[in-house]
């Protein structure tokens, strides 16, 4: 089963695309981020604490942390900077 | 409370905007507008445009929120918000909040408190395209956080 | 920084005014306007009308001096202000203040500022003209005395 | 020789009138007020401190007291009530 990652803002370049399909064996969103981490540097940075704002998990702002069920939508945000 | 939110790439009437909110305001007797608009020269090189994107649904309830909590802390008439995305030219009008409240210091206080929220907490992102080629995404800045802070 | 004030019996057009102070703000990028409206409902008593004198001269002199003052303790590159006097029906609209400024923090304060002042130091009485044919001059508020202090 | 005294909002109804021709001796602004005052119970109301906001010497306002020269204009100010 898959998850559907959203990217956004800056993320969009390091990622070097807007979303993509990831295989998913079940986690949480602590899960998702370490396994995106270990992508390497640029990955480890643009991900690293105080450069992700909040995920979404189907819509929902998560704070803290959530569970990923299989087939989920997952938005990474980014800092916002609207207004 | 009548609240209507609504993100576009295209722009807004301002005196449109004012006679609909009328509309659902009732006997207010306050109304708060604040829009803002891109600038040219925030920078040490000019803007040709912002490019603004957002996060479709997650957005509109956001702002929802953050609308329904203000008006939990103010009695208000009618919220309207309106937010550009796509790309903007300096000069153009990014935003518009309008409050509309019984008396002027209800509606002060939550046009800043929607203003502060929608700055930190509603997923937007800006990005500035300048006039020589560059492109940089806009980092969040501390001074919009300790505003939005301050309300507590 | 430019600065337009204007007491007349007739109403106001906010997009005109809108359009009018960006011509002269610049690279602005935030407006922040109040409008205040006649309440039918604020007193027991519906109203007929609000009836509202001043004084020719010295009330011009005096917000042109609020505006001043607003314009040393905030960067602003436009402020308009508009009183109507006369008499005015429930709904209508009574008072606009337009300010621009390079960022919304200063052109809140500034907007909050011009209004409490209008409120307790520019020569104006108002008048309810009730529908039972009664009339009272309204007597000034304390709480508006008290917005006024804040600003020290 | 006189001064030209206006009245505004409340005074109005007290003094009757919108203005008067007040034959003027000479003195300052507190001289006017006790003068007017001596007119009356109506008038010693109308104008009792904090009835009275502020007197306007030919549109200069005051703050505190001034000298009132003959063949001035003189507002006095109920407490104001725009905006």
């Amino acid at each position: 089963m898959n998850i559907r990652v959203l990217y956004f803002g800056r993320l969009k370049d390091t990622a070097g695309c807007s979303e993509e399909q990831l295989p998913w064996a079940g986690g949480n969103t602590a899960t998702l981020l370490a396994q995106l981490r270990a992508r390497g540097d640029s990955w480890a940075q643009a991900l690293a604490e105080g450069q992700v704002f909040r995920l979404v998990v189907n819509q929902q702002v998560v704070r803290g942390e959530a569970d990923i069920p299989p087939g989920a939508e997952v938005g990474i945000l980014p800092p916002v900077t609207g207004g | 409370m009548y609240c209507h939110i609504s993100i576009q790439t295209g722009g807004f009437d301002l005196a449109a905007e004012e006679a609909a909110l009328r509309q659902h305001a009732g006997d207010a007797g306050a109304l708060v507008v604040f829009q803002g608009m891109v600038r040219a020269h925030d920078t040490a090189t000019p803007l040709a445009a912002l490019f603004l994107e957002h996060y479709p649904g997650v957005t509109e309830a956001e702002i929802q929120r953050i609308a329904s909590n203000a008006a939990q802390r103010w009695p208000l008439a009618a919220v309207r918000v309106i937010h550009r995305v796509g790309s903007l030219a300096p000069g153009e009008q990014i935003v518009l909040v309008l409050v509309a409240s019984g008396h002027r210091k209800a509606a002060f206080a939550a046009a800043e408190y929607l203003m502060d929220y929608l700055k930190t907490e509603a997923p937007f992102w800006k990005r500035e395209d300048f006039v020589d080629g560059s492109r940089r995404w806009v980092d969040a800045k501390a001074s919009d956080d300790a505003a939005a802070a301050r309300w507590g």
